[in-house]
């Protein structure tokens, strides 16, 4: 298991899949005259927890070299985890460079989703190209499943990498407008290049 | 004696009277001495919440996620689930509510003891997320008032947290005034399981 | 500063016992009675026999008054009017004076033999458990194999009544 | 007379605030945090004042304030008088029964003969035994009182677990009892001055079986039956709010802090250190003057008996947050059939010892 620390190095946490022994299973569930005395498996239990306890004390008092600390806990709003491209976070709007949007108004997105979270209203400018006069996100309803995204025939909405600040404490704040979705194109496109990659690869 | 014992009930309705028009507020509400002893408990409510954990689908296991070592909830003094409505703090609607189940989503709400708080929890909690169908109720808003929405499905713990922490401002801002809540608005049965 | 406890502790032990005579709920019956035990430890604490006290709590107020409790809770009395009425009152009365009559007996005949009070050496050990045990065990011994013996049987017959029985009318 | 109304005034004073202004507030907090030190967790350490946390020892405090300002809810149909009695009956035996533990020796200080115990009573572990028993009522009480079935059915557990587990614990420790030939606290904690005396040494059998009813005595995880969560939503507490709440908590803490008081009196030295005599501490301290030797050995006997209360509280922590809950039937079936006969063997074996070897 791999683990992205603030700085977006990778540290491996628990214990390397090649190193782990399968255990092997006693299926007779009738109690050996040893655990019949419960006095030493209860002496065995607490071995395990109060090693825990000596290690994490360790830890605190006297972190390893090298390492910050022991204990794994994200310290989550001063520290963050960075995700994998493949993580499906909000669904944003992707910008083209002159500051327009990519979506095409087709609707494709509001069909396919299964939580009839986005309602898209179309328009078409003078030239000719038609684009979304209103584009709502309804992020109470949205699932995160990603359906928009690999529907959409102008890569214009991708699920980006964001998960902070969505709890809200009313729910009318919860439905996104075009403008408070649209995202440039340089801050989606690791996402980008991973649909891409991974479409085509499962031959969609 | 029993005059007494009336005037006494007077005095207490009259009291309450006071408490219930927001004029004890306006008496009170300018005094420093007051708003002091307000902040400093309105600091050891949203550092302590007790849990009441309502799952009753998925999001249960992102609930544990948070709760557990990775993100542990605890930190922020928010992880000693009470299993009694009577000792609980914070409603954690953990998952879908159907119908069938509100009217005990309404009870455990109303047994709840003053001050407490709602936490909704994933999309089926805060607006029944894409099971949009005659099943389920559309947010549990609707029966009960709620305090922090967090969508999500299930919502990554980071967005729990930061729900918490949402909650936490909240509750530094609240005034006397705004308890006890009372019951939910919703309280006939009836109405509860027909739609 | 004894007189005093003594005047409180018997006041606090004579009220809730009446309490528990009169009250017709059960559970505040129960709660009295254990309310006049731990009056009376207190009482027994005031004549330093501590050993006395203690297991007056535990035996008495501890566990048989649980158990009380706990068939009380368990059937669920409910507060029934007074049974006795009219002309039991009557019988009621007379049984108190003949009781009463027969404790007064009882004491003025304690107190005309002269050895209740013990003195010298005795004096400073009394109430100890050394001396109880030693009491006991040395001169009371018959009178208390023979108390076990009533306890077993006892015991004996309470698993005789609550076993069930297996016999062919049974199935 | 001033001098013995100010030795005790001044033990009260000490015992109680180390009670109640010590262990009581600071375990929920040691609870938490050890749990979360042995599940590879943080724990509770955002709560501040400034830029203050202190590991989270701010939490407590805003526990405490947050419960004081809760709605105390009685139930509808709840005998209100019982309802509010129960948690002060359970309180009470809590704080009480320290009053009998010694912390500390026998001392001579400026001509005056000091003796750290409240009550060094004659009955000393008897009168322990009486105030648990009287702790039962307040969870009767409870149970019954709040007029839910989850309550009764959790008073009803917890009583007769309490019960049961009463009569094992009275018979483990007659093994002890036996050894030292006295009941009081004092007189046993005196008589451990050798290191191979401790009653650890003489009467494992009866730590052990002690250890265990103590635990189940005090309802604590894996004998927490009558709370069980995944049973009885909260046991015979489901119906109290707010303060009266935290006082079951607060009497559960308590009796924590009492039985490690008591394993430590009984089973561990009490206040001795191992292979260091009292003569020898004395004379390490012979720099101090004959007075200022006899309060530092105090201070030093006193240290020794609260670290070995702590960790004997230590210990029961990690016992709570290792062992899953027992089920209720062998909860009364490890009593009954477990631990008394145990408890009857191993005074046999005590008695058949002394009346061959010792004698």
């Amino acid at each position: 298991m791999t683990q992205f620390d603030g700085k977006g190095s990778q540290v491996t946490v628990g214990v390397p899949a090649g190193r782990l022994k399968p255990k092997r299973v006693r299926r007779n569930l009738d109690l050996t005259l040893w655990e019949k005395l419960y006095v030493f498996e209860i002496i065995r239990g607490m071995y395990v927890t109060t090693k825990h306890f000596a290690l994490n004390m360790l830890g605190f008092v006297l972190p390893p070299r090298g390492k910050k600390r022991s204990v794994f806990t994200v310290y989550y709003p001063d520290e963050k985890v960075v995700l994998p491209p493949a993580y499906r976070g909000r669904p944003v709007l992707v910008m083209r460079p002159d500051g327009t949007e990519r979506c095409v108004a087709c609707g494709l997105c509001e069909t396919a989703c299964p939580g009839h979270a986005i309602s898209i209203v179309g328009a078409e400018r003078e030239n000719g190209e038609r684009y979304p006069l209103s584009y709502v996100l309804d992020m109470t309803r949205c699932v995160y499943c990603g359906f928009c995204e690999e529907v959409c025939p102008k890569e214009a909405i991708v699920m980006s990498s964001e998960y902070q600040g969505l709890a809200e404490t009313d729910r009318s704040r919860m439905r996104y407008s075009k403008e408070q979705l649209l995202r440039s194109e340089e801050s989606v496109k690791g996402r980008i290049e991973y649909i891409r990659r991974i479409y085509s690869k499962c031959n969609y | 004696m029993g005059s007494i014992k009336g005037r006494l009930g007077a005095l207490r309705r009259s009291g309450q009277e006071l408490l219930d028009s927001g004029e004890a507020e306006r008496l009170l509400g300018g005094s420093v001495l007051f708003t002091k002893v307000e902040s400093v408990v309105n600091w050891a409510r949203k550092y302590s919440f007790f849990l009441y954990p309502f799952v009753t689908a998925c999001c249960g296991m992102e609930f544990m996620s948070v709760a557990g070592p990775k993100y542990d909830l605890d930190r922020f003094g928010a992880a000693l689930p009470r299993f009694s409505p009577r000792q609980a703090d914070l409603l954690m609607v953990v998952g879908t509510i159907s119908h069938k189940q509100a009217p005990v989503l309404v009870k455990v709400y109303n047994q709840m003891t003053e001050p407490k708080w709602v936490f909704a929890f994933g999309v089926c909690a805060v607006s029944g997320g894409f099971y949009d169908n005659y099943a389920t109720v559309q947010g549990i808003d609707t029966l009960i008032p709620v305090d922090v929405y967090v969508p999500g499905c299930p919502p990554r713990p980071e967005m729990v947290i930061d729900g918490l922490m949402k909650l936490q401002e909240k509750v530094a801002q609240e005034r006397w005034s705004d308890w006890p809540r009372g019951a939910a608005p919703v309280t006939d049965e009836a109405k509860l399981t027909e739609c | 500063m004894q007189l005093l406890m003594f005047y409180l502790l018997g006041l606090g032990a004579v009220v809730a016992a009446l309490i528990m005579v009169t009250n017709k709920r059960p559970v505040r019956a129960a709660m009295s009675l254990i309310a006049t035990m731990s009056f009376l430890a207190g009482l027994y604490v005031l004549l330093d026999a501590h050993l006395i006290a203690a297991l007056q709590l535990i035996v008495y107020a501890g566990a048989i008054m649980v158990l009380f409790l706990f068939v009380i809770m368990l059937l669920n009395i409910e507060e029934k009017e007074g049974r006795l009425a009219g002309s039991a009152l009557l019988w009621q009365m007379i049984a108190i004076a003949v009781v009463g009559l027969v404790f007064v007996l009882m004491v003025s005949v304690v107190k005309l033999s002269d050895n209740v009070v013990p003195l010298g050496e005795a004096a400073a050990l009394f109430g100890t458990t050394r001396a109880v045990g030693k009491m006991l065990f040395t001169e009371y011994l018959l009178p208390f194999e023979i108390a076990s013996v009533l306890l077993l049987a006892a015991i004996v017959g309470a698993v005789i009544l609550a076993k069930r029985r297996i016999d062919d009318s049974d199935q | 007379m001033v001098a013995d109304l100010i030795e005790s005034v001044a033990k009260i004073v000490f015992i109680f605030s180390i009670n109640l202004g010590f262990f009581a507030p600071i375990l929920g907090w040691v609870e938490r945090k050890q749990s979360a030190v042995m599940q590879d967790r943080i724990g509770a350490n955002r709560a501040n004042i400034g830029k203050f946390t202190i590991i989270g020892l701010f939490h407590p405090i805003a526990d405490a304030v947050k419960v004081l300002t809760k709605e105390d809810f009685v139930p509808a149909g709840a005998n209100k008088f019982f309802h509010t009695l129960a948690p002060f009956i359970c309180l009470v035996p809590a704080i009480a029964t320290f009053s009998v533990i010694p912390f500390g020796g026998q001392y001579e200080l400026f001509g005056h003969h000091v003796n750290l115990v409240i009550a060094d009573l004659d009955v000393g572990i008897l009168f322990v035994f009486a105030l648990t028993s009287l702790a039962t009522f307040g969870v009767v009480l409870a149970g019954w009182s709040s007029r839910s079935n989850w309550s009764l059915l959790g008073g009803l557990r917890a009583s007769a677990q309490m019960l049961s587990y009463e009569v094992a614990m009275g018979l483990a420790i007659i093994g002890i009892i036996m050894v030292f030939g006295t009941l009081k606290l004092s007189e046993i904690g005196a008589m451990q001055e050798n290191f191979l005396h401790w009653g650890i040494f003489i009467q494992p059998l009866g730590f052990i079986l002690f250890f265990t009813c103590a635990v189940a005595e005090n309802k604590r995880v894996p004998f927490d039956v009558p709370e069980a969560e995944s049973e009885l939503v909260a046991g015979y507490f489901t119906e109290y709010s707010g303060l009266k709440f935290v006082m079951f908590w607060m009497s559960e803490f308590l009796e924590i802090v009492t039985i490690s008081g008591i394993l430590t009196t009984l089973f561990l030295g009490a206040w001795h250190i191992p292979f260091v005599t009292d003569a020898m501490l004395l004379s390490f301290f012979q720099f101090a003057g004959p007075n200022g030797a006899t309060i530092l050995a105090m201070l030093v006997n006193i240290a020794t008996f609260f670290a070995k209360v702590i960790f004997f509280i230590w210990l029961q922590m990690t016992i709570r947050w290792t062992l899953p809950r027992f089920r209720y039937d062998q909860v009364m079936r490890l009593c009954w059939k477990m631990i008394l006969p145990l408890s009857l063997i191993n005074i046999s074996i005590t008695g058949l010892v002394l009346l061959l070897w010792i004698k």
